[in-house]
């Protein structure tokens, strides 16, 4: 721990050390920050992690590859899909398993409206950090609700779904899913306007954010940041368009990047990359056709060969990539979760250190940390 | 100045409209046919006795190992001059539901489609004031769908 | 001047302590009133109830509020000061009771009329600062110490528009006795003329009450409550029992002060209902925007807060009492000078908007879309596929 | 960690179709070995020279390593340890896995926490995990775990996962594996 130092000003003082977390309301979770402050001024930040540590990646090593698949909700419990997409597709990548048309279209639909899900969790949160009462937050957790609706009609869990395999999907779809998919992007639209009209342009929320927690695109390179903090920086990588996965390459959409890399960049990108999860639903939509959802033989327990593969995909928080390493056998022989908000949350301490106390909370809030995923 | 009277139009115009609350212990929503709260058992009523043959393949498979199973003769089989076809038959089954994950593992790997996922609200409804109470023995396990109240979905 | 609140003479001590009861009582129920009228309001404001459980529609929510706080234990950190953090809340307390003395409610329905009404009002309320840095410093704790010297820091920057906007009313009314005030709007109210001192004495309102997006000293997200954290039970509900009445009292005072009170527009001949109603209504009117202020806008920074009161609304209000000097001491017509301090205060107006867009800058363009990235090397070269 | 059985025949062709060639290149003077895999190329620079291999890697103007994805152990218990780089260039797009092979009496590297800042927090928990200790490191505290555990390292194949207590059965104590 650095020792509170003290510095010359007309008269001499000591910078006060403020533990935040946690249990503190805007950590989002169980993080903890040690904050030096000198008045209101952070001097400077000592981020602890690990109070969700519960040893996950040794857990996997000692479930087969459908057990893990819970698992793998847990570890990023805003994103379960996407996070349940770089499993089964490492694992599917290790057996060399081929995945039905269908049940690509609908793991994209899938993901996709997680993402919507997720970044309305951000847009909620985020408000309620910058201090608007809670109506950020209902908002965005009313549009939520009505995704997780539909999650649980196809999957039957509102928050672990455990519902992609290796190989393609558990079961098919309902039969009104188009009807649903139709209805939720209604709502979702009519959400993003309601979010968009009542934080975008508020001067208040501007005055709040515009060139709060910079980070320059090389330094968020360097800290490893992925996602939207690194594309609000400018840096146009999205592994959905770099490094296309499912059919990311024969759908249409928009990578959306920022200019400033601060704060409100950050909230104006994920409040467009909805807009374009809606665009990319419309179309999987249209592609969608019926077909089977596992392939024609999958054996009744799935080895893998002996092999290692990183396989990343582009989950709302940024890459969220699978180490595994198999030496054949029904489990992974190591597993090793490549976090985005572990690498972002790396960043926070550039960012925060010479900005007020209130910006420290804003910038911790434009992460959009998980501390599941962080700790896993 | 623009931006805060946009803000407050937005606020405003929320305002107009219904609440969505749901006032949730009087008026419960209704559940898709999918949804998965626990475990249970299910009853065969043409043999009167669970389809269950206590054959351990949900216990191994469980992630969580929240499962206990005990098989045992099936008294009621044909060779014991009774009318039932199984040979085995569960004796006790224990499902911990406070380890549970809901995962739906079980189900899945069931080869007598013995077991379902409740899919009511009374299988949400589980709160006690000691974890040992959720700690289901084969009667209780039964009991719900034996009486009726519960469809549950089984994957095809 | 004292006026017999009963229609006879009783004595005066009997009379004062009747004034007492009933401002103690009427404040509870207000209060009470309050924090339900809020929690509806700001309910539908998010789309959703807001209390239902507690008796019809929700409407004994205070009550059921009110005993649980007085049932639940006190709790008073080991390492706190006991006589400053056990004495805080009276401070914050004791002065928002004072304040009701000169609040006009209806003609000759007041607790007592003050010459200087005004000034006894700001002079009073400003006390109570003293409360909250006891509760920050009594408490032991850094995030009460914080918010208590945020918050000490914002009442006294905020104070200070506030009386220069009041002061520039009285100027007009040519008084500050809260009544007559409210007589000489029985025409027009002061807000036609005085449009800026209204926006500064709003401001400023939120300000002095702790209200987004001036909530700083309490700010949840940042200080988890400010000065209160560390207060429970009784003496918690003491501080928003104060907050309530502070934010009743001021409604009360802007609907005066600004808005014509019960004067305006029926005049003095109508009776003490309709009187009681145009103040509620008014008082109303002022609380339902500062609820829907709360709802919708986020908080500002302390930095932000501070620039605000000392470089935009403290030097306005003072060119807006000088300008009505101006105008007052020439004597123009009647008509003229009207005309003349509405312009002016209007102009000003407009000034503080402006200043205020230009402070916080054009809204950012959107964010930039690339369909395709920017790159063009292909990836296909870097992987070896088995 | 090889993969030579399960490695097509035509390793070679398949490595010189992919970015090796250039890595070979910009790795003048460390030997490495390269090795195809599912996906990205794993290049294998033992522990002395693995620093400096990720820094040519990095400043390569070709290749230009600037992001590192990830880093991470694998304990391949008799064999050591293997410390694993991910490394993504985003000018270029193009990946590789970087290896280096601890060996089981001396766990230790020289950190990359000079080349890539991201580097950090990833060497802090493998240490923790691990007991692999990255010499040079700015801050070398635990990080999840707390941080008077300093002797146990839960990755490791050897650290035993605790049994899972079974509260219901025939008694309390029922927990034998049914036959």
């Amino acid at each position: 721990m650095t020792a509170p130092f003290t510095h010359e000003h007309e008269f001499e003082t000591q910078d006060l050390m403020i533990n935040m977390g946690p249990q503190h309301p805007s950590t989002h979770g169980v993080f903890r920050m040690v904050l030096q402050i000198d008045g209101e001024v952070v001097r400077d930040v000592i981020p602890y992690i690990g109070y969700m540590h519960r040893g996950g990646e040794k857990l996997a090593e000692t479930m087969d590859f459908r057990q893990g698949i819970g698992w793998m909700d847990r570890t990023e419990y805003l994103a379960q899909h996407n996070a349940e997409l770089s499993y089964v597709m490492a694992v599917e990548a290790l057996a060399e398993l081929e995945v039905p048309e269908r049940a690509q279209w609908i793991r994209m639909i899938l993901c996709e409206l997680n993402r919507l899900s997720s970044h309305f969790m951000f847009t909620g949160a985020f408000g309620t950090d910058a201090g608007v009462f809670g109506t950020a937050f209902v908002y965005s957790f009313r549009e939520r609700e009505v995704i997780l609706d539909l999650f649980e009609e196809i999957s039957g869990d509102r928050l672990m779904y455990a519902y992609f395999r290796p190989g393609g999907l558990a079961w098919d779809v309902p039969a009104n899913f188009e009807r649903r998919v139709a209805e939720v992007l209604k709502s979702t639209k009519q959400g993003i306007k309601d979010m968009d009209g009542l934080l975008t342009e508020n001067e208040i929320f501007r005055a709040r954010t515009v060139d709060v927690g910079t980070i320059s695109a090389a330094d968020a390179i360097d800290w490893g940041c992925t996602g939207p903090v690194l594309r609000a920086s400018g840096v146009p990588l999205d592994l959905r368009r770099t490094e296309p996965y499912l059919y990311y390459d024969q759908v249409d959409f928009d990578v959306v990047t920022g200019t400033n890399g601060d704060v409100y960049d950050r909230f104006v990108v994920r409040v467009e990359e909805m807009r374009q999860s809606v665009r990319i639903i419309e179309q999987c939509m249209e592609r969608l056709r019926p077909g089977p959802f596992l392939p024609d033989r999958l054996p009744r327990m799935l080895r893998t060969p002996p092999g290692e593969i990183y396989l990343r995909t582009e989950a709302p928080r940024g890459e969220y990539g699978i180490y595994m390493v198999s030496r054949g056998g029904n489990r992974p022989y190591r597993l090793k979760i490549r976090s985005s908000c572990f690498a972002n949350l790396q960043a926070l301490r550039d960012m925060t250190i010479g900005s007020y106390v209130a910006d420290a909370v804003v910038i911790l809030g434009s992460l959009d940390i998980v501390l599941c995923e962080v700790d896993r | 100045m623009r931006g805060l009277l946009k803000s407050m139009g937005v606020t405003l115009s929320v305002f107009a409209r219904k609440p969505v609350t749901r006032q949730y212990p009087e008026t419960h929503r209704p559940l898709p046919e999918r949804d998965r709260a626990f475990p249970l058992l299910l009853w065969d009523e043409n043999l009167d006795e669970p389809f269950c043959t206590g054959c351990h393949a949900c216990e191994r498979a469980c992630p969580v190992e929240c499962m206990t199973v005990l098989m045992k003769d099936n008294p009621a089989h044909r060779s014991q001059g009774g009318t039932s076809t199984r040979r085995k038959i569960i004796d006790k089954f224990w499902i911990d539901y406070g380890r549970c994950m809901r995962c739906n593992i079980c189900v899945e790997v069931c080869n007598f489609d013995a077991i379902g996922m409740n899919n009511t609200w009374q299988g949400h409804e589980q709160s006690v004031y000691d974890r040992a109470d959720l700690i289901q023995d084969l009667p209780q396990l039964l009991a719900e769908h034996k009486a009726g109240d519960v469809k549950p979905w089984i994957a095809p | 001047m004292n006026h017999d609140l009963f229609g006879f003479e009783i004595n005066v001590w009997a009379d004062a302590a009747a004034r007492l009861g009933l401002i103690v009582s009427l404040m509870t129920v207000v209060v009470m009133g309050l924090i339900y009228g809020e929690r509806k309001v700001i309910a539908r404001f998010q789309q959703r109830l807001g209390p239902t459980r507690t008796g019809p529609a929700g409407l004994l929510q205070s009550v059921a509020d009110a005993l649980k706080l007085v049932a639940k234990e006190d709790v008073r950190p080991k390492s706190a000061d006991p006589w400053v953090f056990e004495l805080a809340p009276y401070f914050v307390f004791v002065p928002i009771f004072l304040m009701f003395v000169a609040v006009p409610f209806a003609f000759h329905w007041e607790i007592r009329v003050l010459e200087l009404g005004i000034f006894y009002v700001l002079a009073v309320s400003s006390v109570n600062i003293v409360g909250w840095v006891m509760a920050g410093w009594g408490s032991d704790n850094r995030y009460a110490m914080l918010g208590a010297l945020r918050a000490a820091a914002q009442a006294i920057s905020y104070e200070l528009p506030l009386v220069m906007s009041l002061i520039a009313v009285g100027m007009v009314a040519d008084s500050f006795n809260l009544t007559d005030i409210v007589r000489g709007q029985g025409q027009v109210p002061n807000i036609v003329w005085q449009p800026l001192p209204f926006f500064i004495f709003f401001v400023a309102m939120l300000a002095e009450l702790n209200r987004t997006p001036f909530d700083i000293p309490v700010g949840e997200s940042e200080v988890v409550g400010g000065p209160f954290v560390e207060y429970s039970g009784i003496r918690w509900s003491m501080f928003f029992l104060a907050e309530y009445a502070a934010l009743f009292i001021l409604a009360l005072l802007g609907a005066a002060i600004f808005l014509g009170g019960w004067a305006w527009p029926l005049g003095e001949e109508w009776g003490l209902p309709w009187q009681l109603a145009l103040t509620a209504i008014k008082a109303g009117a002022i609380i339902f925007a500062i609820f829907w202020v709360r709802v919708t806008l986020p908080r500002l920074r302390i930095d932000q807060l501070m620039a605000f009161s000392w470089k935009v609304l403290l030097p306005i209000s003072f060119v807006q009492v000088l300008a009505n000097g101006l105008v007052l001491v020439y004597e123009p017509p009647q008509h003229i000078a009207d005309i003349l301090l509405a312009a002016i205060s209007g102009a000003g107006l407009v000034l503080v908007v402006m200043i205020m867009n230009r402070s916080v800058g054009k809204p950012r363009p959107r964010p930039v879309l690339t369909n395709r990235a920017a790159a063009a090397t292909p990836p296909a070269r870097s992987e070896a596929a088995r | 960690m090889t993969q030579d059985d399960a490695a097509a025949p035509s390793a070679e062709a398949l490595l010189a179709a992919s970015i090796w060639p250039q890595v070979d290149r910009a790795l003048a003077g460390v030997s490495a070995r390269p090795e195809p895999s599912v996906r990205d190329v794993i290049v294998h620079i033992p522990p002395d020279q693995i620093v400096r291999g990720l820094r040519a890697l990095k400043q390569d103007r070709e290749l230009a390593f600037d992001y590192l994805r990830c880093l991470t152990c694998v304990d391949n218990e008799d064999d050591g340890i293997d410390v694993v780089y991910h490394l993504y260039s985003i000018a270029g797009r193009h990946n590789l896995t970087v290896k280096t092979q601890l060996p089981p009496d001396d766990l230790t590297v020289d950190t990359a926490t000079s080349v890539w800042r991201a580097a950090d927090w990833y060497e802090r928990e493998a240490q923790e995990m691990f007991g692999v200790r990255f010499r040079g490191h700015p801050d070398p505290r635990n990080l999840l775990m707390p941080e008077d555990i300093t002797d146990s390292f839960p990755l490791r194949k050897d650290h035993p996962l605790a049994e899972i207590e079974v509260l219901q059965g025939e008694g309390v104590a029922y927990s034998e594996e049914p036959a």
